[in-house]
This record gives C-alpha cells, structure tokens and sequence, in this order.
C-alpha cells in the first residue's frame, strides 16, 4: 500500500461518492454506526445476538445522551453467511454510507475479507470475536480471546483431567487452521503429544468415519475448535455413537453461539471450554446485563460470548469517542491506545496498545446442563500470542495476520 | 478402383446376442443406383447406419472410392463427398429453407460461394415460393425434398438415401423420382425403399436383405419374380 | 452484409453510451458495476445455451476460475494486464479440455448437465479445503474457505500505480461489456455462428452434412467460458476478493435463471435478464419481509409455466403482433436474404 | 479385524444412505422422465416435519416412518398439480421448474423455520463392535434401506399398480387406451417419489442439524447417483449407489472426508464418460 495509492484512492473515492444515487441524505446531528454481521444463514445463531448486543449498547448510549452531543445511528447489513456480501457490504458501508466506525465480522474469513477495505478508506474497524490471533493493524480493535487467553489455559486443564494424547478436529479455513497449530503448540508445551489432525469444511455434517478414525488412533482427549451449524452434527454423533464416555472432548468454540443450548445435555456435558464470558457468570455486572437485555428482547437466553464481545467493543468506542472529544480517527485510535479500560458484563476489559488487542478475564468452563459451569477464573490475561509479533507503537504501518510457524 | 464407389467386406453388426448385419459383402460402381430391399428387421437400417457412419461395426470394412471408412464419423464421411438422408426427416426445423441448404452448402463452399450454390438448389427443387419459411411449417413431402436438397447440395458422388418417398403422395413421388435421376447423372445412389413402383420407376439393380444377409442381388424384374423372395417378403404383402 | 453490421455496431455503441451516462443517476455506479458484469456472465451462459444448445450447470465454474486466475496471477505479477489476460485464457483452456472430454464422449442433454454440474462441484470443494498454508500458487495463498483477499486491483495498463476504480471502472466494465455484446454479434452472424445454430436445432443432420459437431461445440463452449472469465475476472475487482462461492451451485443456478427470465436464443435476454434479477436481488436484500430465495423461485416458476420463452422473445413477439414486423433479429437476416435474392435471381 | 468390520458397517453405511437419499428422485424420474431438483428441498421439509411432530410430542418413528412421508407427498402432491403436470415430456423445463421450486421452498421454511440449525437427537444408543463404539443408527438406516429397495422392487414387480405404473412408463397411450388414466398414474407417482424424499429426510434428521438449505447437500449427490444409474429404476439406483458409496468410504477413510467427497465426483466424471446411457444403460438392459 503505497502513499501513492491511497492518496489517489481517498480523492477518488470523493469523487465516487458523489455520483452514488440515490444515497441517504447525510444526517450532520448523528453518529453512523456501521454493523456487518450474519444474522442469516448458517452463521445466524452467531450473528442475531450480536446484532442485538450491538443495538442494546447503542439504545443505552444514546439513552445516556448520546455521543458528543449526538445520537448514535446504526446502519447495519446482514451478509447471509455469505463471504462474498462481507466485501460488497464492506464497500457500501465505507464508501457510500461513509460510516464513522464499523463493528463486525463474525468468521475469520468475514473478517480479512473487509479488513483491507476499512485500512485502505480509514474507517476505524473493530473485531469483537474470538479468534486466532496475530493481526497486526492499526486500523484495527479486537476484544476476542487469542489463543494464548484461551487455549493456552484450556489445554493443561483438559489434558489434566484426561491424558497426553490430544487429537484436533478443527474447522477447515483460517481459524480452524491456526487454533489447530496453538493447540499443537500448547500440547507439547504440555509434554502430550498430538496424535492426528483433521480439517473439515464448514459444510461437513457427517462423522461418521472420523469417529472411527478417532478410535483406531485411541487418543485421551479430542479437541475440537468446530464452527458453525453442520459441524455441531459432530457433537450429536460422537454422543450417539457412544463415545463420550470414553473420549473426553474439549472446544474452543462449542458455545459460543450457545451451541450447548441445542444439545441435550446427554450430548453436552462434560465438554470442556474456556472464554471470556458465560451466562452462568453469577458477578453484578452481569446479572445487570441480562436483566437490561431481557428488558430489552423478553428473555435472556440468546447471550453468549460473541454477543458480549460485542456490547463490549461498541461500549470501548463510545468510551474512546467520549475521551478523544472527537471523530477523528486518529484521535480516537489515540485515546484508545492510552490503555483504556472499560467495566462489561464479562468483567474488566482493557485495550492493549502495543497490539489493539484486549486484556481481560478468562473462565475455564465445563459444560453442564446446557450452561456453563465456571471451574477456574484466571483474570486479566495478556493477549502474549499477538503482543510476540506485533507491536504497532513501533511499527504503525504493520498491516499482517501473523500466524504461528511449527 | 475407382470405378467402385461403395464396398462393403464382411460387414458384421451385432447388438448383444442379435447379429443384425451378418457379414455382408456389398459393392456399387460408381453413378450406379441400388435399391436395398427387405422385409422389417432384414438388417437394411443397420448396415445402412454402418456405412454412413451412425454406427461402428463389429467386424468388417467398409470403403468408399478405395478409401477405409470403417468406424469414420458421420462427418468424416460427409466429408469425402458422400450425401446421406435418415430415415425420418432430419432437417433443422426452426430455420428456413433457405438457411438449411446454406448450412449445407457452406460445408463445402465459402460465404460468398453458398449463396449461389443455395439458389440453385432452390431453383432445381422448385423451393422458391417457400425458401424463407422455417421447415417446422412445411408439409412432409416439402420437408422430404428439402432434405433432398441439404443431400444434393455439397455435388456428391455417392447419396445414400433411407426411405425418400415413404409418406408421399403420387405427385411427389414422382418429383422425386425425377430429382434422384438427376442426381444420378453425377453420383451413385443406395436406396431404401418398401415402394415397388418407386423401385421399379428408378433402379435396375436391387440388393434383397433377409435376416441380416443379401439374400439376392439381381436386376428388379428378376428378384420380383424369384420364388425365395417372394416367399420372404413380398408374398407376405401381396 | 457488413454495411448492416455496421448499423448494428453503431447502435450498440449508441445504447451502451446512453446507459452509461443515465444509469448512474439512477443507481449508484458500484451496484452497476456489478449489474454489468452479471451481464455479460448471463451473455456467456445465453451464446452457448441459446445459440449452441449447450446446456450447461455450471457456468460458474469458468466465472470462478476467472476470478481465481485474475487473483492469483496479479498477486504474483503485481500488475493487472496479464492477469486480466489469464482470466480469459485459464477458463477458455480449462473449457476446451472439458468441452472436448464430454462432446468427444458423445455426451449430451442431462448427461452433460450432470458433468458440468460436477466438475463445479469439484471445483467448489478443492478449492474450498485449501485452507492451509501449504496450498500455494507462487505468493498467492489459495486460503480455501476465506478466498483471496488484496490482489492488486485493475491498473491502466503498464502503470500499476494507476488504479481504475470507482467511476472510471464502472465505465471499463459497461464499455466491455458493450465490446463483448458486439463480439457475439459479430460471432453470430458468421459463418460460425449460423453453424452453431444449425447444430443446436439438429446435431445428426450437420454431422451428415460434414460438420465436426463435437470440435466446433468445443470452441462454442470455450468461447462461453472465455467471456464468463472475462466476466469473473472483473467481478473479482469489483469485490476486491475471490472466495469459493464464485464456483457455488448456486451462482449456476442465478446465471440459467437470467438466461431464462431474459429470453433464450437472444442476445439481449440473457443481459437484461441477468442485470435486472441481480438488481431485484439486490433490492430485496434490503428488506426482511420476504425472503429473496422465495422470490427468486417464484419467478423462475412462474416463467417455465406461463412465459417460457422469456421476456426479450415475448416482448419482441408482443411488437412483432402489434406493429406488424418480425422480431429484429429476424428481419436483418431477411433483408440480407432478399438482397442476396435479387443478385441471383 | 474390529476395524475391518467397523469400515464395513460404514461403508454400508455410505451405500444405504445413498439410497435413501437418491429413491425418491429415482423414482420419478425413472418413471415418469421428470428431474425433480426440489427433491433436496422435500428432504428438507422431510426433516422440518420430523422435528416439528417430535416437538409437539409425537413418537420419533412414528414422526419419521409416517408423518414426515405423507406430509410431504402431501406437498408433493399439490406442486404436481400445479406445476409438474404442465411440463410432462419437457425435461429440460422441469428440471427449471423444481429448480425454481427449490429455492421456493428454501425460502419459505426460512421463512416459517427461521435459519437457526435445529436438531433432534438420534433414537437409539450406540454400541460396541470389538473394541470399537459405532453409531447404533447407522444400521437402522441401512436396515430401512434394504427393506426400501425389496419394496420398491416388490411394489413394481408384484403388485397390480406397479404394473400400471410400468406400462404408462413405457406407453403413456396404450395404458390410456387400456382404461388407466396416465395422469392418475403420473400423479400418484410423484406422490410417492415425493414421499419417499420425506422418508430420507426425516431418517436423516437426527445425525444432522438442519436448516432450510440443507437439501443443496443431498440434491447433487442424488441426482448423480440417478443419472449414473440409468434407465433400470431398482438396478441402477443400486448399482451406483453401491459404486459411489464404497469410493466415497474408501477414500473418506484412507484420506479425508472432503477427498471421500470429491473421490465420488470425480468417479461420477469419469463413469459417464465411459458410460454415457449410465450403469444399467450399458450392462444391466431392460431390467427394473
């Protein structure tokens, strides 16, 4: 990305804009919010909370009056679990409704496929979801656990409780790819020993020669960092098939989307998790929340992780926007590069500035009657995995997904 | 060997334990015309599909003016200068006349070159009042002479023809007959045909088909009158 | 002949220019954008099904591998020409392996339905398990389900600094398209072209008039996929990534439906049907009332029962009745014929 | 040895969930020459109505054997006679058609069902075979499979209808002439092809979740497996069923479950090629 370009690029793109008809009028008095999540498709169950977190929290800003004396407006876009909308709503959200920050992207594949264009329009960008870690953009805010919050802790626990030998399922694309190299990674650290690795795209449902695999390797515990609708199936047939009393299972991504809600807890239980945040989370922080949401929506079921990621990055911005005085993307990126630290449902959360990544709790969970039972609370975990690579005080114009090398 | 347009050696088809053609040995002069005769199932589709290449034999060779075609596509065939019509109409319905013999006529000539040589088809068949109308129109006899034209229009010297005159009426038969004299003028001809008046008004020489063999080939007064035939074939429809 | 083709080439550049410059008022030039690519991809499916009798399921296996070979190429090269190149060039040799590998084998109607339809599929699943970081092209990471992201976008040729986009590209994609309208155009009223029709309505009868059908359906299939590429290509600029989704079912599916909707044997058809679905489309996504494959379905329903042979055809049949002329495509070949009538006769 | 046996029972597996998923458009169109390309959407609304009567409290077999079926040869029913029955003897238009029925459909139980992945859980436990735990329902489908094919076969063979059915296939006009209405016959085929479409996917509810798009992963498959049958209506399906099932198994256990996948597209490729008409078109002639 040279000068060159995006000189040209933000000139051009005023010229573009101008002949874009018909565009909603340009409203001086509010904040536009942009939101780009799937609230359709097979990513819905991820999506829909986080539409609805994201409306509570702005409902509460403008509620309390509002950003520098304005309202906050939301101008959002479902990308029906299809890759393809996130870069065509991407553009839309930047060049045509020229919004003042956009929070969204659910998958990691979502995520690199509008990244760039929020980098090369400079409109501020922030990730609220778990994720792989690595990404290294000063454009960029993301408040999900790494994997060196979460699998880090997850790993040793499981391993404790079950054996050395660890096999990983996990989700064919970006994330699947590099959790499963963390997960490798932390195993050995661990002195296990990772006995097979399979990959399996997001339309994959049927395991049933993958759970025979499993078997002829015989290994003490399966991981499995699984995404999206089919590959729940998994969960369904290791339990039909008789397995989980035999194999203990651990994820990195099981109930997130409350997946756990839909199991039964014959399936469910004793699968063993860690993230940042659980509806079971007996703080008054949280019971407040899901006393405002159920306020909101009728009842509070519908909240999980991702949700609560974020409430908590639009409630990061709005803190920013309120210290820098200011839209401006660079003096928010500065207030919030002060280490600015916000109280959610989930506890402290607090931004990194040295990688824009967030500082905050994690729970080791097991899964227990279609919740979350905490069994360990480890506070204010670093996110070390990205802060080994990146460092954007030194390096502004770093603009790289690092990814673990074996 | 030139004077031989179309030989056949053994030509043998078979189609799982049923031996439609079995090995028959078939020759034709050239500017000679031949009727194939025989009762249904005789085997005179068969080997006519073998030569022209719609279907591969399962032993046997054929060749046209000394050249092997056995197993040559329909297309490689055509392209040697032999004219071939099926059974049932096989013409592009939803063009015209006109646009029919032209893609016929391009085959062998440049743009320019078709467009002469489709009017004079059109003249010598009389197509003129109808050459702009698609051929999903027509009536069966103009159908069949379009055909005819598609056939005649590449200067063939050797036409293969299935059944011209069945479905038509006394007029056309005879138009048609008249047209195949023409075309005789400069091509072999093999016809299959059930129509004995038609047989006897155009060819002298008719091969018999029985059970997938030539069961006779002679002059057309002697096969009509030669008990065997009769007894097969056409005492049944006399 | 050509003093006709002329007049149509004029026109063509007349409407295209028009629609450039009023469109944009209308509809904002990045929704047009891709409403213009859509329809040379729909022009694509519409020469080979409507004028070759190929019915084939997975154009958007071309329009993918288009795409995917501009991506790839311009993140190794580094500047758009080439690769804008490839993304005609890798569809239209993958098209006559394939075209060759099913015409040669005699495979027709349903059968060949079926082989596209897999070989898309194929497609679709390689390239989505090519997530890991082994699957590399040069410096291009395949990145299976996440596609390929920032590849250098559509430059003036030979000066990679110089971005057409916005706008400008708007003007390069409709002025192509308008390119590729009169190719067609051209195509059709050759030699070729008329053959290919005569083949679409009786294959055995041109095959027994000497024509190689399987070798000439091959160069009509890969002139399709050639212009699908072009068109994937393109799309890959507009959206600024490529992901497995471009080879989906799917995609297949929207691209017959234009063809249909639009009117087969036409060439306007397939454009205006595939821009105005894809803006219908575009339309209901914006609302949450109904649901978009429901109407999509319903059209598509709706056209095979009461209106099969599409809008375009019906429209022209409709001004044909009503004014008494035969529909335009008709009538220029008429005119050529008479005047070739009076020359000979 | 277990192992042998466990990739056995999964390779049977492959084979009799092919089947299943493959009947109901096999059905139709071996005999009435119509590509129902809505027949992942039956399944689909196969599984809705499973989930849906399990829900409201019905017995899971008697949701899936018998509700799931008549309710969506119900719908099958009502789409013939509003659409199927203008377009016999066009192949093309209704493969557009149920084409644009199936989008139709996935719309609607969006609509009705929302997009969330539901679910129910499988009905019978999970059991051992050696050392090894294999999915216990597994084998009700292959069971179920079996029992489908020797119906199909009986129904067609043995039964008066089937022989109805049999002659209007072959000559629509001659049964009409005999008394039977080919209409009728058509209509009740379709009927039954749609339920059995029902009946697959309602058994193959609770290994997967479902959601409204779920049918675009069978239609391919099934419609593959058909085609590559050929004209013979039980012979084929069984032939190709078997083929693509034991390369599917093989390679989803020697590689992967995606190489499986594409293992039995590529085989589809290249069965067509060397035989165009399809298995039973070239070995199996003339046969059911």
């Amino acid at each position: 990305m040279s000068l060159n370009r995006r000189t040209f690029l933000s000139s051009a793109a005023a010229v573009a804009s101008a002949s874009m008809l018909p565009r909603a009028a340009m409203a001086a008095d509010s904040i536009k919010l942009g939101s780009i999540l799937d609230t359709s498709g097979i990513f819905d169950a991820y999506g829909t909370p986080m539409d609805m977190a994201m409306r509570l929290a702005v409902n509460e800003i403008n509620t309390a009056g509002g950003l520098l004396g304005m309202q906050v407006e939301v101008v959002a876009y479902d990308t029906q679990s299809d890759m393809a909308l996130y870069s065509q709503y991407g553009q839309q959200l930047t060049r045509q409704d020229e919004v003042d920050v956009v929070h969204g992207g659910i998958l990691s594949a979502s995520r690199e496929a509008i990244r760039q264009t929020m980098r090369k329009t400079r409109t501020l960008y922030f990730y609220n979801v778990l994720y792989e870690g690595g990404v290294c953009d000063r454009n960029i805010f993301i408040n999900g656990v790494t994997p060196a919050q979460q699998v880090e802790a997850l790993v040793p626990y499981a391993m404790g409780k079950s054996g050395k030998s660890v096999y990983i399922l996990a989700a064919d694309y970006n994330y699947g790819q590099i959790t499963a190299r963390w997960i490798q990674k932390f195993v050995a650290d661990n002195g296990g020993e990772t006995v097979g690795v399979d990959f399996f795209p997001l339309d994959v449902s049927d395991f049933g020669s993958t759970i025979a695999k499993i078997q002829t390797v015989g290994p003490d515990l399966v991981i499995a960092p699984l995404v999206g609708g089919a590959h729940l199936s998994f969960f369904r047939q290791w339990a039909a098939a008789g397995m989980k009393d035999r194999i203990p299972l651990a994820s990195t991504t099981m109930g997130v989307g409350n997946e756990h809600k839909v199991l039964t807890p014959e399936e469910g239980n004793g699968i063993m998790v860690a993230y940042n945040y659980s509806q079971e989370l007996d703080t008054p922080a949280n019971n407040a929340f899901k006393e405002r949401w159920s306020a909101s929506y009728g009842d509070s079921s519908l909240i999980h992780e991702i949700a609560v990621s974020n409430y908590q990055g639009v409630m990061t911005w709005a803190e920013a926007v309120r210290q820098a005085g200011s839209l401006d993307r660079e003096a928010v990126i500065a207030a919030l590069e002060t280490g600015l630290s916000i109280g959610g449902p989930a506890g402290t959360v607090t931004v990194d500035p040295k990688t824009h990544h967030a500082v905050l709790d994690v729970h080791i969970m097991e899964i227990e009657d279609q919740g979350m039972r905490v069994i360990e609370t480890l506070p204010q975990r670093q996110p070390i995995d990205t802060q080994a690579v990146c460092d954007l005080q030194a390096n502004p114009d770093d603009n790289t997904q690092y990814e673990i090398q074996i | 060997m030139a004077e031989v347009a179309l030989e056949t050696q053994g030509l043998t088809m078979r189609f799982g334990g049923v031996v439609a053609a079995n090995r028959v040995d078939f020759k034709l002069r050239a500017r000679e015309l031949r009727c194939l005769i025989g009762p249904n199932g005789a085997g005179k589709s068969t080997f006519f599909k073998c030569i022209t290449g719609l279907q591969s034999p399962t032993e046997g060779e054929v060749y046209m003016r000394g050249v092997e075609t056995t197993g040559w596509m329909p297309h490689q065939i055509a392209s040697l200068g032999v004219g071939m019509k099926t059974q049932t109409p096989n013409v592009m319905d939803s063009l015209s006349v006109h646009e029919n013999i032209w893609l016929a006529a391009r085959r062998f000539h440049d743009s320019r070159e078709a467009d002469h040589k489709t009017q004079e088809i059109i003249d010598l068949l009389a197509l003129g009042a109808i050459a702009r109308d698609d051929l999903g129109r027509l009536a069966h006899g103009e159908r069949q002479r379009v055909e005819l034209g598609l056939v005649a229009v590449g200067d063939p010297w050797l036409i293969l023809l299935d059944e011209p005159a069945a479905g038509l009426g006394a007029e056309e038969v005879e138009r048609m007959t008249a047209i195949i004299h023409v075309l005789n003028r400069q091509a072999a001809l093999v016809i299959v045909e059930h129509d004995m008046q038609f047989i006897r008004s155009i060819a002298q020489t008719v091969t018999v088909f029985h059970q997938g063999k030539v069961l006779i080939e002679d002059h057309v007064d002697r096969v009509m009158s030669d008990p065997v035939v009769r007894n097969v074939y056409l005492g049944k429809k006399s | 002949m050509p003093g006709d083709l002329k007049r149509e080439a004029i026109a063509i550049a007349v409407v295209t220019g028009a629609l450039i410059l009023v469109l944009p008022l209308i509809i904002g030039t990045y929704t047009l954008t891709v409403l213009a690519v859509y329809g040379m991809l729909g022009l694509s499916l519409g020469l080979i099904w409507g004028f070759g009798g190929i019915l084939c399921f997975g154009q958007a296996a071309f329009f993918g591998l288009g795409a995917y070979a501009y991506a790839i190429s311009a993140i190794n090269i580094g500047e758009s020409t080439i690769p804008m190149l490839l993304a005609v060039l890798v569809p239209a040799v993958f098209a006559v392996l394939l075209g060759a590998m099913m015409f040669y084998g005699r495979l027709n109607d349903v059968y060949l339905g079926v082989i596209t339809l897999v070989v898309t599929l194929i497609l679709f699943k390689v390239i989505n398990s090519t997530a890991g970081p082994q699957y590399m092209i040069g410096n291009a990471r395949l990145g299976g389900f996440n596609g390929i992201p920032g590849f250098q976008t559509l430059n003036v040729p030979g000066k990679p600094d110089a971005y057409i986009w916005g706008d400008s590209y708007f003007y390069v994609c409709a002025v192509l398209l308008g390119f590729v309208y009169l190719l067609v155009t051209v195509l059709l009223r050759s030699s070729f072209g008329r053959i290919a029709v005569g083949i679409r309505e009786n294959e055995v009868r041109m095959s027994l008039m000497g024509y190689d059908v399987r070798a000439r359906k091959t160069v009509m299939f890969a002139i399709g996929a050639a212009i699908a590429g072009l068109a994937g290509g393109l799309f890959a600029n507009w959206a600024e990534i490529v992901t497995p989704n471009l080879f989906s079912l799917s995609q297949s599916a929207e691209i017959i439906i234009w063809c249909i909707v639009g009117g087969l044997g036409t060439r306007l058809g397939p454009v205006l049907g595939a821009a105005g679905l894809a803006y219908l489309k575009f339309l209901l996504g914006q609302q949450a009332l109904v649901d978009n494959a429901l109407v999509t379905g319903l059209i598509l329903v709706l056209f095979v029962l009461l209106l099969p042979k599409g809008v375009v055809p019906a429209l022209s049949g409709l001004w044909r009745v009503s004014v008494g002329r035969r529909p335009p495509g008709r009538i220029r070949r008429r005119r050529r014929s008479r005047h070739r009538e009076r020359l000979h006769g | 040895m277990d192992l042998y046996v466990v990739v056995l029972v999964e390779m049977l597996y492959g084979v009799a969930s092919l089947i299943l998923i493959s009947a109901g458009l096999a059905i139709v169109f071996g005999m009435i020459k119509v590509i129902n390309l809505a027949h992942g959407e039956f399944m689909m609304m196969g599984g809705y109505a499973t989930i849906t009567a399990v829900n409201l409290g019905v017995n899971v077999f008697v949701a899936m054997l018998l509700i799931a079926p008549v309710v969506v040869g119900l719908i099958g029913l009502v789409v013939e006679r509003l659409v199927i029955r203008h377009l016999y003897g066009r192949l093309i238009d209704t493969m557009l058609a149920t084409w644009g029925l199936s989008l139709f459909f996935i719309g609607l139980a969006t609509m009705v069902f929302g997009n969330t992945t539901t679910g129910i859980s499988t009905p019978i436990p999970g059991f051992a075979i050696g050392d090894y735990q294999v999915n216990g329902y597994n084998f009700f489908i292959i069971v179920v499979s079996a029992l489908l094919l020797v119906a199909m076969l009986a129904v067609l063979k043995g039964t008066r209808a089937g022989l109805v059915a049999r002659g209007t296939m072959q000559r629509p006009d001659m049964a009409a002439a005999l008394g039977y209405s080919p209409d009728r016959v058509y209509m009740a085929t379709f009927f039954c092809g749609s339920a059995l479409s029902g009946l697959a996917g309602a058994i193959l509810a609770p290994l997967v979740g479902l959601v409204p798009t779920s049918g675009g992963a069978y239609i391919a498959k099934a419609f593959i497996t058909v085609i590559a049958g050929g004209p013979s209506l039980v012979a084929g399906l069984f032939a190709s069923a078997g083929f693509f099932g034991a390369v599917n198994q093989i390679f989803t256990f020697a590689i992967s479950p995606v190489i499986g996948e594409v293992a039995l597209l590529v085989a589809a490729v290249v069965l067509l090629r060397i035989l165009p008409q399809g298995v039973t078109g070239t070995f199996f002639k003339g046969r059911l």
